[in-house]
């Protein structure tokens, strides 16, 4: 199979449901002629023109507040920021309008908007630029939660996201952009529910479950332990909310072990829920070892890039955590 | 301009019933029968109905937290809005929005707002939808005079504007937010002329008069059609308190009076007396029907079944 | 012990630090003539003036703004918010302006601030004023987080973050503030220190981890359960940031079952937290049962009196959840 | 306004450093010395200068994200901006923040700011705390054209001018936001009108002029301890692509070319030789001056240690 950047997949999937479907339109800053800050919508403005990729002014509340204003009328707006960190300004529009506009009235209108914007470190880009705040709109229902380990995965669940009635806050890794990864041809329409956790590698001795960019590090780690006769199973969530509860459980009466891995910073991060699915159910009866948990340490991301590696887990952390269990 | 009878007749049923509605709410919450809150648009009534009576159905507005005008003035039903004022399953909402979220999307309204300054983002991108898909059609985004104090309010004017998007912005201007009058809440007189730093045409007239507000919402929305959004602030006042539980130290007794004084709904039945374009027993067999209106309404109400936990869960997610 | 309720202990809170302490202003919606959407403020303009109780317009962002520009600079401010839901404007400056104001410049400035604000449903207030959102800014180091359950705590706690040299959130109960409860007098300054859980009733069958308006309900869970001689432990934790991590682990240890009661929805929110640090803590290996959750459901509030009442933990939803671990 | 020889110089000196702080900078870059990213304010040199040059230590400025100028021109250390540049244990912010968040208080420096308009309700604070302690000292909030779209720059300046406070909003209009244009991102040609939606007095003036800069600063200080608030928003035009990774597609050479011609600090070489406030010599010695105290920066910031991980929770809370 042909491979793609994870970044050419999120242009992918866009540009295949904007062929498909007119009421698709993107909005978002320097989205148009630049082609997004990190090139993801490179093309776009040429191809669908300024009617449907609308650059916008510096203005994330208006931004999600314009995209769940039309999507309650009959659009489907994909809305890009530019960094997931300035969501802080658009937690009105996400949270107290897009989340509850359906229940609230009732059912009368349904807010089918994905919110794409990029978390993580690694950049350089500090404390402001750096934030993983998935944990924040997964407490918020009537949204739902995605992020994408794999280009595969970005095009697949995009298309689905694009798709669903629900306002869908879409986390992309800014890690992740330049990372390569089979992609079947763009004619092939495939799409991935959400929902559906991906297990990325069998295994039987220990469970990792994580997301995003750690996936591919656990399964280093996986990988790692195998010559020690170790076998690592390591679960990739996809979708957060819905989450694939059966999965996880399933995962950890067959292993026993379960740790848990994720950039964010550990207190009140998405690892707490993970932990909880697990221990609040008929799992906890399997469980050999206490439910680990490898996450970001409890500080904003600094600029220095030694101590920015260091604040999120590693290869050594992670195993540092799994050998804690065996 | 000319104003039909009919529509003379319609407007002035519609701000009686808003005024019976809210009368009658408000005693619904001395009865102890609602929890909550509710904020009532009494004396403002001239603002919805003359904005609303100016639109289609396919117009779009977004209403605010004292909006039962708006609504009215949309066309809502108004025995639905009892039911959801009441909490009951036959509501709006089916009981689970309450008067601060009234919407009927049939109608036009995309809903009533709690967050003050949340509705005015909203609009525009309902009026980027019809921009969109080329309806001939324009989107009315209500708010108040505190309202216009948030980023919302400014991020969404900008926007609107850059845009170049068929929005009529509205603001209610009745000289209070909750305790705080605008002279302390903004340094300028005339909240229209906010509309300059968007490049945008802005124009404030009074609130109170029916026609002048439904005339210029006519003239607003062929200017809007053509060149993009406008402001339009309507002065007037509220009477009374900002929500249930408001001892009104901020204002004098004798303030509120001289408003009363201004009432719009008295206003309008006499200028269609003395214009003769209704006769005082027309004019009273309207208010009667009004007040009936509201007794059915409330009788509807109070025997539509309560909403059941059972589907909770329905309305979080569409399929 | 006089009693006074919950409002007035947080009043006697501000006004006693503000005759302290100068530097210590107060700003907000409608704090002064009004006296506050709850009442917690009256008779503080008339006793501080307009200079040290400033009514602002309705800016959410430029009141936590201006609050953290003003601690940076030397000031103590205190924050309201007339809704905890209306943190959603006031992200930026609380997330990515105060919270990371110390670190991100090398530990050159303080930012002693608190943000106050009322959460939680009852009040028939519905979907935008009603929400429990402490999850959210639990997940951001630098900020402290509070949520006191009676008079007492509101009076002593509050004091506290006043002094505290980094900004808090103080998350009030708007269900409580007509609860009345012991406080000492007004001339005896008590403080109750930050990271210091409440065991409000000591036990030794079972654990309740709670806080807020659920420790009430919990108590009486706690009390009914005396009866069939079941003796529940119930745990206030009151600070959420920093977390009393020993206490809670202990009485796990102690007891072996583990009930989290809280009212934000289940998916995401604390509760996550508090049973991941007794699951991954030496306390797994003494734990009989799965940690539960009892936590409100995956819904916005909804308005309608009867459902708003059943979408939280209710004394029987606790009860059943306790029941099942016995 | 008679501006001393000992400013002039001192003015033309910190401009060039600037100028010379950044070019290496960027250097640095192409070395790979460095992560992350920078925004460069070549070309936008007499803005923060001229501005900070007005003011005293006991002033204070919230910075942005292009605000080399703005530092220097508060007297910031340029050995511990460099180390910072660097990331080192020596730098302003113990290599915790990068350019993006360079910060001096001792110098009256709040900060540069990652987030666009994320400054502006700070210098509100700021400024309140001067008021609230009677300093006859005013804030200095910086921000650029495409930050006064956000809703933070609306309430910010409503909030002050509210309060009357004593803060000096500085718009630095570069014309662009990233590759936006002004044009584009708000339907006005002179930004300083956005200053009458808050009563408040505006003023645009030409960015490039460091004179004018300087006096205009000077009056607004007076003006604003006196009466409040003030919009100056300082034309001017940026020269680097908007960050390290910028293909400018958005902009034509030719109109780079045009503002190259412009350039303030050449300008302000002329200047001072056509007054006969400096010779050539003297200004040719500053120019090396300038280069020299880069040089001895990069050397001082390489030599320094990296901060280490064993600390890294010591600044999260304060004690
Ligand atoms: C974001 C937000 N802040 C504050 C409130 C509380 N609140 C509700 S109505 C109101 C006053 C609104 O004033 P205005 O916009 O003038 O409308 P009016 O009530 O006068 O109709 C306030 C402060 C709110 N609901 N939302
Ligand atoms: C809230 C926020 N939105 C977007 C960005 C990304 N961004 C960084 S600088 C910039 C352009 C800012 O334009 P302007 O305010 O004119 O300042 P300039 O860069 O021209 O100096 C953008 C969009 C950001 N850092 N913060
Ligand atoms: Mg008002
Ligand atoms: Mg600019």
């Amino acid at each position: 199979m042909r491979e793609i950047t994870y970044a050419e997949a999120i242009n992918e999937a866009m540009s295949e449901e904007m062929r498909r479907d007119e009421n698709v339109i993107f909005l978002g800053e320097d989205i148009g002629v630049y082609g997004g800050a990190f090139g993801v919508s490179r093309g776009m403005l040429e191809e669908f023109g300024e009617e449907r990729v609308l650059d916008t002014p510096i203005t994330e509340l208006a931004i999600v507040g314009a995209a769940a204003g039309a999507a309650m009328t009959g659009l489907r707006p994909v809305a890009e920021l530019m960094f997931s960190d300035f969501i802080t300004f658009a937690m009105d529009p996400l949270v107290n309008q897009a989340a509850k506009t359906r229940f609230q009235f009732g059912g009368q209108a349904s807010v089918p908007m994905v919110l794409r914007a990029p978390g993580g470190s690694g950049t350089g880009a500090a404390e402001q630029h750096s934030q993983s705040l998935e944990a924040w709109v997964c407490h918020v229902p009537g949204l739902k939660v995605v992020i994408p380990s794999t280009p595969y995965d970005a095009k697949g669940l995009l298309k689905t996201a694009i798709r669903d009635n629900n306002p869908v806050v879409f986390l992309e890794q800014k890690l992740l952009y330049r990372t390569r990864g089979e992609v079947p041809e763009p004619g092939n329409d495939y799409t991935i529910p959400l929902g559906v956790a991906d297990i990325k590698k069998e295994g039987n001795d220990l469970t990792i479950i994580t997301y995003g960019r750690m996936v591919q590090r656990s399964l280093e780690v996986a990988e790692n332990f195998e010559s020690e006769a170790v076998d690592i199973e390591v679960i990739d969530i996809r979708s957060l909310v819905p989450l694939d509860k059966e999965c996880l459980i399933r995962s950890a009466k067959k292993t026993g072990k379960v740790v848990i891995v994720h950039e964010a910073c550990r207190t009140g991060g998405y690892g707490g829920e993970l932990s909880s699915v697990i221990v609040d159910s008929e799992a906890f009866f399997y469980l050999d070892a206490p439910v680990k948990r490898v996450a970001g340490l409890d500080v904003p991301i600094p600029y220095n890039p030694g101590l920015e590696a260091q604040v999120v887990p590693t290869v050594d952390s992670i195993s540092t955590a799994v050998r804690e269990l065996l | 301009m000319k104003i039909s009878r009919e529509k003379h007749l319609d407007m002035y049923l519609k701000m009686v019933q808003t005024r019976k509605f809210e009368e009658k709410a408000a005693k619904l919450f001395v009865q102890g029968k609602v929890h909550g809150t509710a904020h009532f648009c009494i004396g403002e009534e001239a603002t919805g109905i003359g904005v609303c009576s100016a639109l289609e159905n396919e117009d779009y507005i977004l209403q605010t937290h004292r909006g039962h005008n708006q609504g009215i003035g949309k066309n809502m039903d108004i025995n639905r809005m009892m039911a959801e004022f009441l909490g009951k399953e036959t509501g709006y909402c089916k009981g689970k929005g309450g008067c601060m979220h009234i919407a009927d999307f049939s109608k036009g309204s995309l809903g009533a707002n709690g967050i003050v300054g949340g509705g005015i983002p909203l609009a525009v991108g309902a009026a980027l939808s019809q921009k969109y898909k080329k309806k001939d059609n324009i989107t009315v985004g209500f708010f108040g005079d505190g309202a216009a104090n948030e980023g919302s309010f400014h991020e969404a004017l900008n926007l609107a504007s850059v845009w170049k998007l068929p929005v009529l912005f509205v603001c209610t201007n009745n000289y209070y937010a909750m305790s705080t009058h605008v002279n302390k809440s903004m340094n300028i007189d005339d909240i229209s002329i906010r509309a300059e730093s968007y490049g945008m045409k802005g124009l404030a007239i009074d609130g109170n008069d029916v026609i002048k507000v439904y005339e210029e919402t006519i003239k607003a929305k062929k200017y809007v059609k053509e060149h993009g959004p406008m402001l339009l602030v309507l002065n007037t006042y509220r009477w009374m308190g900002h929500s249930k539980s408001d001892a009104q130290v901020y204002r004098t007794k004798d303030e509120v009076n001289e408003w009363k004084l201004k009432c719009p709904v008295k206003r309008y039945n006499k200028y269609l007396l003395k214009e003769g374009i209704a006769s005082a027993d027309e004019l009273a067999a309207l208010d009667s029907k009004a007040a009936q209106d509201i007794e059915n309404a409330v009788e509807y109400a109070e025997n539509s079944p309560e909403p059941q936990i059972d589907n909770i869960l329905d309305d979080v997610y569409a399929d």
